[in-house]
């Protein structure tokens, strides 16, 4: 893959460009969405879309997440391929029923007869200043529901192969972009390439302790591990890609290796992500292991406007370097 | 059969067989029913069911006015619209009591029953939970430009959902080919929709842009006619409208809802069904006409009637899917 | 301020000095927003704010008809009805800066700033989100028999959120003393509202059994004698009612607005400002009615700037809260 | 407390005292919901309130989840203390953003100015054939909310002690009931009596195993029990009554004491309640552990409407008793 030519992108143009390609290659792809023509969404991800494809396939919405997304679910059963942008994941609690008793049933509920081919776009992440009702990583709750797949990309090449995969699933798909890593670079190949699910990605290799990291915090363990290197400690770096499906077996192989894992996720940390990826790798190494899972997650509080709050209720590079560096028993 | 070879009735100009084919679709559903209530009673259907006795003539007379390649979207009292939409009883019951040969391999139950072969996109048992996909359905059919029409089935307790006035609102904006059918049967549930209901339900429409009218939704003509209306209107792009349909339940909300003394009244139930049945209303026109006889009815009756015995005895001799299945 | 001593004006019976206090407030919150927008150009506020520069009107009028145990909700466009509703800008403005002598110790931000003293039940970043909380608090009134009435503020993209119904609804049916306001602004981001809402916005009231009229919300005084009107009628046991305001935001959707030619001229932004500010309608009509000269004028707003300068350089020097303060 | 006089209810019976109790108790507790006036529910679990409270305090909705709800937070911040009730869990779906999104975050967020003395009655539970919209427990979405509290009763005694407590609670409690288990009886004192939150119950003593159970899952835990103690195993069962607070302390000790645990849920068992408590105990008790903790919840799917399908998509005494008994190693 690293032998064809290859660009520096950012994260949202390594978004766009997978939805461009992905509209020009299937006229049935369309989006719906708040601001997501003209003004290309608040954080200019979808820029320049209305200028190729048209207002029939960049639709601005009113703002009514449940009725749109339940407009996808309809759309997608017969014929279209729609694809959803929910500005905020903090909406997501606007969808849920459209979502999860709507669109992840249709395709079992019906015994097989009908399919849901939508993918559903939104935000997570805090640190962004904006207050608990927009700072939210709800991917957990998602990810608990049966009949829908999670993505959860941590670099541009990753957002751009795995948003292709989503697109042309046959049924629905969230797919979590974290807000902040928007204008993040990185390099994305010019020919095209998919990603499939349910591959977890080793995005640096080690040999004392396995972190596995999702989203945002991938880059926030990579910060971390060049900390621990220092400290004598070598950090692999697992970054599950999709938490649905999931790759338990990368994940329980690298701490069968290193003897020693932490789980770092954005979302609030009780009974969210972190809570399932720890026991999958207790139960697949639980014999290997030297010392607990250890899992770092959002403070167990909405999330706080103000900067040194905030700042202290999500896992950072420090924090992670601690917690990694105390439990190898240093 | 006793009736004249298809002739034009002198009201409408339609063929004298497509009313009695009305006919016999809302015995299939009445008749349908009444195993359905009998399946309950000797305990041989899993769950509950809720039954459309009383309310055929609306799904009769709004699919009648259909495509095959039309949508529907229908709900926790659903049988009525799958029958009028032409979905085989056999396989529904089957269906019903959970057996691999229903239309869902026995994974839906009553309230989830869907066949794409008949533009079913499938019952909901979210209120209101299908008035997101009819209108994406719509959307669908503007963007591809395939003519099709959805009809979104819903009670009026889905007037208490706020998705309804969202996709409204969607639909209006963008002119999408979707009637929205509000079986209003007075009650939701143990409660009745004066209590729930403020305002005015056609002005609801209106305000959200949506062309709105009400028909006798006991009067199967009626209803076909304003249907047929109001689907030419949306497959020629003129955008959507909301049928307000004025009908009732006869029986409870559920087979097992059986002391309903405490919401209404005996005598109220009573007046529907003597006064306004929608089988009686359209068989007595149709003898009136001379386009049927009294004995030409009751042979439909025994003929629907055997029918869904024969699909009954199917649906209950068919295997349960195999545990394996779930996943 | 030279003024006649609290006089009657002749078309409304109002005190003179009621008119002179809602040019004041007006001034506050102008002045107050062109305080965030320095702030937040030298840096000093994190994250971004949405200012009601051009709105003065709708949430002074509003709110000068209200009693200070009265409820109102806001939106993410909140601060000019915390002002109106009696809010301290100092505590405000610390408020936006993190500051733990904040409103809400910091934790809230310029969207969720909240205030039981001033019966602020607290600014909302979901849009329509605090529709619920606004009825409830009319539902406690009347069922505590306080005599307070409920203002609920939002913009008009509120209008797509179907709950907005559910709660009209529900304050209908149980005649509840619940204003429900909507400030049409023309946009919701960067979407001209013709685009995003079908029907007819008073319709949507009154098709849900709410009392609905419509003001210039340019004309403080005009918006001032509508909700005296149905504020009385509200607490008065005569029910909801919908008040839409046609206004007109100057500044971009938020602070970092800054190019707004793809979706609206700049004409357009000059013919409000110049035709119809709120602050020089009301000012213009306090000469033209000799209740107060350009001169006073003049000295409110220096004395107001002078008050927001303190009251910021009090929320710069404050303290932010300990990290452990979060938990 | 068992020796004060005891009678037995049903579990229905139990949360109707306890409403009742408090409703006459404190005349700012009213009832919110569709159907529980005249009906008392189509569970019959509020019948005879409204006789004694009238319509002003027992009051029918229009089936209007979110804007009830949202009237409920409302209510609760400016002086009463509303009992919200969703009838199945699955219409949660349509509650989130008010749930979430502003009655969690409302006292947080305020600086603690506001409070939101609100509770949410809903069910949970599969098994009656009701198919995948009438049948889920999605409490595991609410548990990783901050801001909320989160109630399993699994017992009459349970219910009505536990609700009384979420009704005097000053900020909102999600109480969960298992809709299968209404007409199942317990003892129930005369006298009144609270339940504090974050306290786990023994239901059982054992040495073997611990066997941590949730709502409707205790029962099972319990039939399994006697099929170990057959199979010569001796588990203690223990029911943790809130997700959130959780009593971790007990959940550890015990499995430090036992030495192997397992941990059933009738939720989804994917990043779901299992995968926190099993979490927990492995951090607090890894090194007593002989073997990793197992996690039984319902299996990945819709739950679908056949009942030889919907049989074994959840945990039951005999999948509970071979799980249990293969993790002792026999
Ligand atoms: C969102 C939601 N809330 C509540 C219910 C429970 N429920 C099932 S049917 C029903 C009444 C529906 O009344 P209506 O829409 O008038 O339909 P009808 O039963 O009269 O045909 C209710 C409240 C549900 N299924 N979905
Ligand atoms: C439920 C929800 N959807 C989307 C947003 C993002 N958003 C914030 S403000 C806004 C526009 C609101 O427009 P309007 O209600 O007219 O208020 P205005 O900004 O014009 O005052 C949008 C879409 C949100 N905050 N909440
Ligand atoms: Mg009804
Ligand atoms: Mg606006």
């Amino acid at each position: 893959m690293r032998e064809v030519p290859v660009r520096e992108l950012t994260f949202a143009q390594a978004v766009r460009e997978a939805l461009a390609e992905e509209m020009r290659r299937d006229s049935r792809v369309c989006i719906l969405g708040e601001d997501v023509a003209e003004a290309g969404t608040p954080f200019k991800v979808l820029s320049g879309l209305v200028e190729e494809f048209g207002t029939d396939r960049v639709i601005d919405t009113p703002i009514s997440e449940a009725g749109f997304t339940g407009v996808g679910v309809g759309a997608a059963m017969t014929g279209m391929r729609p694809v959803v942008d929910i500005m905020f994941g903090d909406f997501l609690t606007l969808t849920m029923d459209q979502l999860v008793n709507q669109a992840a049933k249709v395709h079992y509920m019906s015994g097989g007869k009908w399919k849901v081919p939508m993918v559903l776009r939104t935000t997570l992440g805090a640190t962004r200043r904006s207050a608990a009702q927009h700072s939210q990583s709800l991917h957990a709750w998602l990810s608990h529901v049966p009949g829908l797949k999670v993505v959860m990309p941590s670099t541009p090449y990753d957002a751009k192969g795995l948003l292709k995969s989503a697109i042309r699933d046959d049924n629905p798909v969230v797919f979590f972009e974290d807000k902040m890593m928007y204008k993040q670079k990185g390099p994305v190949p010019v020919e095209e390439y998919t990603i499939p699910f349910g591959v977890a990605d080793i995005k640096r290799e080690g040999t004392d302790i396995t972190l596995v990291a999702t989203s945002s915090m991938v880059q926030v363990a990579l910060g971390a591990a060049v900390l621990l290197e220092e400290a004598g400690i070598s950090a692999e770096i697992i970054d599950p890609r999709t938490t649905w499906p999931l790759d338990e077996k990368t994940l329980v192989n690298s701490a069968k290796k290193t003897s020693r894992a932490m789980v770092i996720d954005e979302g609030y940390g009780r009974y969210g992500v972190t809570g399932e990826i720890a026991s999958v790798i207790v139960e697949g190494a639980f014999y290997n292991l030297e010392a607990p899972v250890k899992r770092m997650g959002a403070m167990h509080v909405p999330i706080p406007f103000s900067p040194p709050l905030e700042d202290v209720t999500v896992p950072t590079e420090q924090t992670v370097f601690e917690g990694a560096r105390s439990l190898c028993g240093k | 059969m006793k009736t004249a070879a298809n002739p034009s009735t002198p009201e409408t100009g339609i063929a004298a067989g497509k009313y009695l084919h009305m006919y016999r679709r809302m015995q299939m559903i009445r008749l349908f029913e009444e195993q359905v209530n009998d399946l309950y009673t000797r305990a041989l259907m899993p769950g509950l069911a809720h039954l459309y006795v009383g309310e055929e003539a609306v799904a009769v007379g709004i699919c009648e006015a259909l495509r095959q390649d039309d949508y529907i979207t229908s709900t926790h009292r659903g049988h009525g619209h799958c029958v009028a939409k032409g979905a085989a009883p056999d396989r529904m019951f089957a269906e019903l009591l959970g057996k691999k040969a229903g239309y869902c391999k026995g994974k839906g139950g009553s309230m989830h029953i869907a066949d794409p072969q008949t533009g079913n996109l499938g019952a909901n048992a979210i209120v209101a939970g299908s008035t997101g996909i009819a209108t994406g359905a719509a959307f669908s059919a503007k963007h591809l430009k395939t003519g099709q029409v959805a009809v979104c089935f819903f009670g009026e307790g889905a007037l208490g959902q706020g998705v309804l006035y969202e996709v409204m609102n969607l639909a209006a904006l963008w002119k999408l080919p979707v009637i929205y059918v509000c079986e209003n049967n007075l009650y939701c549930e143990y409660t009745h929709f004066s209590e729930t209901t403020a305002g005015d339900i056609l002005a609801r429409g209106m305000a959200f842009g949506v062309h709105a009218e009400s028909v006798d939704g006991q009067d199967v003509r009626a209803v076909y006619d304003v249907a047929s209306r109001l689907v030419a209107r949306a497959r020629n792009g003129e955008g959507p409208a909301l049928l307000l349909c004025n009908t009732y339940r006869y029986t409870g909300h559920h087979v097992g809802d059986i002391s309903r003394e405490y919401y209404r009244s005996k005598q109220e139930e009573q007046e529907w069904k003597t006064g306004r049945d929608p089988i009686l209303v359209l068989g007595n026109w149709l003898v009136s006409q001379k386009l049927a006889d009294e004995a030409a009815l009751k042979s439909v009756e025994s003929e629907v009637r055997a029918e869904m015995l024969s699909a009954v005895e199917f649906a209950v001799a068919a295997p349960y899917p195999s545990p394996e299945e779930a996943e």
